[in-house]
């Protein structure tokens, strides 16, 4: 009979009116993100790190900009870190690819901001800085023993033999 | 592609047309063919019974710097054999005799390939540019291709009631 | 008390202020002026204050249907201030004028609507004896009042300069005036039954006998089917299909003029649920509570009804909603006419 | 004499029904259509070109954004394409995760085509319904790679990560309520008079007609052609499954919508099949890691959500592909739309839109 569909229609849809509702209050209810969850801002552990910029040649679309410095025992140090996350794709190749687990995620998603200027996130912290000062002074005045906890292998002798601090700034290979 | 067209066919083609070329040393030979001929090989492709090649699955273009090259790829559904069938064309005026008097569905495919790397289909029923602008010059997907520089738009900002040029 | 529970609560008040103002002015003349503009003002309160009150309503019942939670931050845990939130924002909003289009026409358009819709208010009994103005020809003059909201539709749709407007502003002439005919041939069937053309003797014999629902199912259909085509609500919202035609005869109008629109749908809306009581419901009649109380539920139940048939159907297509109205309710309200006529035949026979 | 004539209504690109950004010239007598003309390209951002400068790993997450509802068939169908390319033999452990994650996306993206053909019609509690239930679905996803939209999951030569041990439970969970909320569709939308009354007999196309326009996917089978690649190809490990390819019958838009409802049942049956026999090992292939496929090209396809999607690469030798190019099933089936608007009504053009089920993404490319 015509009209038998819409009266099982209506019967749903008033089901659902008393029934359970989907809705999360977002800023008081909040969803727990999952193990891999990918987003927010990128972090570092500067004192894992190996500056061997794989992530930044790994990362599809040049999001990540990174300077490195290599102390008095030629051991390489990133300078500077910025992650564009106007750029990024959150595709976590810059994460998978990295040997010593330094970089990850914040699994902060809230991370909109009013101007595009402030996508632009510098990963490395003051604390990273004034480490970073430190051990370079530490390095310049006691040359041999490195003073910094090895957390992670040596990197290769792919490190610019020049004895003295020099700015490499790494580009995405072509 | 799984299953390509074998030798025997091959040679049953070239004997129809001997223009065709394709290297009988490949697993999975291209039959290259002269643009003249190329609606006359598809529709013998499409209609002879040994053949059968009755879908286009696909129409693309690729850009070898000195040639471009207009692919092809043929699909007999029922044998479920392939074809690859590519037309050489020369760089600089690249006209090709458009197939959609063979396969219709080719239609938006051409138009795609006449936006994007420039090669006129003549005959085509409404040749014009499908993704890009109208008013867009030249072809991205040429490797000679250079894209402007963006325009510079001026960013604004508001201070009381007023807008002012940021930088 | 006995008294009021006889006349019912607003004739009392009513009956009370009279004599106050009687004993204040003493003069008939211009009691009489202050009693009806009393009366203007608070049916221009109900119709305010339904539109308020529906706009979330309507956000609230459609949330609750699509397993949603509708509007829960403006004003408490229930959003209850949210309408008011919504009306600030239409009024600061920019009010767009269209270029090139007729700007007489269209900005009176809006206005025009909200008449009609406003002067239907007038003949709709409250409560026993609480009609703003009980006019022996009631339905008549109804009808012919809420068919002149076909014009304004028009108006808007012409004036927006706009293709999307002008197929909204053809669509409605071609619903609206297709759905009339229905409408008043589903009437029919309760003026005979109670041979009045007055809306306060149709809820009379209501009171008196038993709801026309139960003597008219076939016409209360109908005329819930119509009514929703006439409120340009969903399954009939061709109107405004925003798939469609973006919001048709509206779509140019932003700010308070936009407001006014929707203003005019939700007077609509409580329109035809005051109607549907009116003529099926009993309208005001009900045991213990006061009649004015019975009167609200029953109307606000009807909006309920809309609401929910609104927000679970999809909508029809012009040709389906025409041959619908012509071939099928049509011809189907004639028969309940007739029906009607042999069965009212056989009772006197009786 | 009064005269009438024709005029264009230009719907688009911004329309609240036009699924994103197409635009489409109606010429219009009245209400009826005389010919509609789709106007493509603004969501263009030349993801051909784009993978010509990026390594054939980097190039994964880009075709995320194709069809962006179903993006794990995007990963899938490019990854599968350059597998063969540089002759990657993928774990088996892999190929099931594959087709879990394929179907399962399947089952979300027609779940949108339903919610946005019932949005459409004007029925917009059809499509909280359907998304509220896809929900399910991306939270699995969320659980395996950790991202909802772009999942960039399957990977040349294997998937991502292996399965979190809660997925096959989780998964069954979810698959025991798929024939729950089919049954609530089918009484929402289905049962409908009005829904019915609004696809039936709508947009038809002849068998003919939808090889002509060269039509694949869910289109091609509601006019009774069941040309399924998973059938037709038997690729990947979709011929160890027993499923059926629904077909429809007359071509009209409520075949369209009948075929992909069934589908989603037809899914579940794939997705519970390949959990029974997950087989263990490894879901990487070992392969270097600065992947240079030998020199040469590749035509290779998968079954997309929305029908054929084909990848073909062509390969120089070095770590990048020369020349990319998608053959993007929503593109080519826009063809169709000319024929299918044409003689019905303007409430009809949207369906007609709808039931073609595009995806700008991925018609822009």
């Amino acid at each position: 009979m015509f009209g038998k569909g819409l009266i099982t229609g209506m019967g749903i849809t008033i089901r659902h009116f008393f029934g359970k509702k989907a809705t999360f209050c977002y800023p008081e209810e909040k969803l727990t993100m999952t193990e891999h969850f990918r987003g927010g801002h990128l972090t570092i552990d500067y004192k894992k790190c190996i500056a061997c910029q794989l992530c930044a040649i790994q990362c599809p679309n040049q999001a990540i900009k990174l300077k490195v410095v290599t102390d008095a025992n030629r051991k390489r140090h990133l300078e500077s870190y910025v992650h564009s996350m106007g750029r990024c794709l959150y595709c976590d190749l810059c994460i998978e690819g990295c040997a010593p687990h330094a970089l990850s995620w914040d699994k902060d998603y809230e991370i909109s901001t009013w101007h595009k200027e402030d996508l632009v996130h510098q990963v490395m912290t003051d604390e990273d800085r004034s480490y970073l000062a430190e051990v370079m002074t530490q390095a310049a005045a006691n040359p041999t023993p490195p003073p910094v906890p090895k957390a992670a292998p040596k990197p290769a002798a792919a490190a610019p033999p020049a004895a003295k601090p020099a700015d490499t700034e790494v580009k995405p290979r072509e | 592609m799984k299953n390509y067209i074998g030798a025997p066919l091959l040679s049953a083609l070239k004997e129809a047309f001997p223009a065709a070329e394709y290297d009988s040393e490949a697993a999975q030979p291209a039959v290259y063919i002269p643009a003249a001929e190329l609606t006359a090989l598809l529709i013998f492709l499409r209609d002879d019974a040994r053949f059968g090649f009755a879908r286009l699955e696909n129409l693309t273009s690729a850009d070898y710097k000195t040639y471009f090259e207009m692919v092809y790829h043929l699909f007999a559904w029922g044998p479920n054999v392939w074809i690859t069938v590519k037309v050489k064309l020369d760089h600089d005026a690249p006209v090709v005799p458009s197939v959609t008097g063979v396969f219709p569905g080719a239609e938006f495919e051409e138009r795609e390939v006449y936006d994007l790397m420039g090669i006129e289909f003549s005959g085509h029923p409404d040749l014009r540019r499908i993704l890009l602008a109208e008013d867009f010059t030249g072809h991205p997907l040429r490797k000679d291709y250079k894209q402007a520089a963006p325009p510079r738009v001026p960013r604004l900002r508001r201070e009381g009631g007023r807008v002012y040029a940021a930088d | 008390m006995n008294a009021m529970l006889e006349n019912g609560i607003v004739v009392t008040v009513a009956g009370v202020l009279r004599e106050y103002l009687m004993l204040l002015f003493g003069n008939q003349f211009l009691t009489d002026l202050i009693m009806k503009f009393i009366g203007l003002g608070a049916l221009i309160g109900v119709i305010l204050t339904a539109a308020i009150v529906f706009t979330y309503a309507e956000r609230k019942v459609c949330a609750l249907i699509q397993v949603r939670l509708g509007p829960n931050r403006v004003g408490g845990r229930f959003g209850l201030l949210q309408p008011f939130a919504d009306m600030l924002k239409l009024m600061s909003k920019e009010d767009i004028i269209p270029a090139g289009c007729d700007r007489v026409v269209w900005a009176l358009s809006p206005m025009l609507l909200f008449v009609p819709s406003a002067l239907a208010y007038a003949f709709f009994p409250f409560d026993k004896g609480a009609v703003f103005a009980d006019v022996n020809v009631g339905i008549f003059l109804l009808i012919a009042i809420s068919s002149q909201a076909v014009l304004p539709f028009l108006m808007g749709g012409y004036a927006s300069n706009s293709k999307y407007a002008m197929i909204g502003g053809m669509r409605t002439v071609a619903q609206m005036l297709s759905y009339e005919a229905p409408m008043v041939f589903s009437l029919l069937g309760i003026v005979m039954l109670t041979g009045s053309l007055k809306m306060s003797d149709i809820v009379a014999v209501q009171a008196d006998n038993v709801w026309f629902v139960l003597l008219q199912p076939v016409a209360f259909v109908i005329f819930v089917i119509t009514a929703t085509a006439e409120t340009n609500r969903t399954p009939f919202d061709l109107v405004e299909g925003e798939s469609e035609i973006v919001a048709g005869a509206f779509s140019e109008y932003s700010g308070m003029r936009w407001a006014l629109f929707f203003l005019a749908e939700y007077a609509n809306l409580l329109a035809v649920s005051i109607l549907t009581t009116t003529f099926f419901l009993g309208g005001w009649s009900g045991p213990v509570l006061p009649g004015v109380v019975w009167f609200g539920l029953k109307a606000v139940f009807m909006v309920f009804v809309f609401m929910w048939l609104r927000w679970t159907f999809p909508r029809t297509r012009i040709d389906q909603m025409l041959s619908l109205s012509w071939k099928v309710l049509l011809p189907l309200a004639l028969v309940n006419v007739m029906c009607t006529g042999i069965g009212i035949y056989i009772y006197r026979l009786l | 004499m009064p005269q009438t004539e024709t005029y264009i209504l230009n719907m688009g690109p911004q329309h609240p029904s036009t699924h994103g950004v197409l635009r489409v010239n109606l010429e219009l007598d009245g209400e009826k259509i005389l010919r509609a003309t789709p106007m493509m390209g603004y969501l263009h951002r030349g993801i051909e070109k784009l993978l010509e400068s990026r390594t054939y790993i980097q190039g994964v997450p880009y075709t995320d954004r194709l069809d962006y509802v179903s993006s794990m068939n995007n990963n899938f169908g490019y990854c599968r394409a350059v597998e063969e390319l540089a002759g990657i033999e993928v774990p088996a452990r892999a190929e099931y995760i594959r087709v879990i994650m394929a179907e399962l996306n399947r089952i979300a993206s027609h779940q949108v085509f339903i919610g946005s053909l019932a949005n459409d019609l004007g029925a917009s509690t059809g499509m909280l319904y359907t998304f509220r239930d896809r929900e399910e679905i991306l939270d699995l996803f969320d659980l395996v790679c950790g991202a909802r939209m772009t999942f960039h999951y399957i990977r040349v030569g294997g998937v991502a990560r292996n399965l979190p041990p809660e997925f096959a439970e989780k998964c069954r969970k979810f698959l025991d309520r798929v024939p729950e909320f089919t049954e609530e569709y089918a009484n929402l939308l289905m049962g409908n008079e009005i829904f019915q009354r609004r696809l039936k007999g709508v947009s038809r196309l002849t068998p003919e007609q939808a090889l002509a326009h060269n039509m694949t996917g869910p289109n091609i089978r509601a006019t009774g052609i069941p040309f399924d690649l998973r059938k037709v190809d038997g690729y990947s490990v979709y011929p160890q499954f027993a499923f059926e390819v629904p077909v429809g019958e007359n071509g009209d838009n409520w075949d369209r919508f009948r075929v992909r409802f069934r589908e989603i049942t037809e899914s579940a049956r794939i997705v519970r099949q390949a959990l029974e026999g997950l087989p263990e090992g490894p879901v990487m292939a070992k392969f270097p890691k600065m992947l240079k496929p030998p020199k040469g090209e590749v035509f290779s396809r998968t079954e997309g959500t929305r029908g054929e999607l084909g990848f073909y690469i062509v390969s120089d030798g070095t770590a990048k592909p020369y020349r990319v190019h998608i053959r993007r099933p929503s593109f080519i089936n826009m063809q169709a739309l000319d024929d299918m608007c044409r003689g019905y009504l303007i409430g009809d053009s949207v369906v007609a839109f709808s039931a073609i089920d595009p995806l700008m993404g991925e018609v822009d490319c």
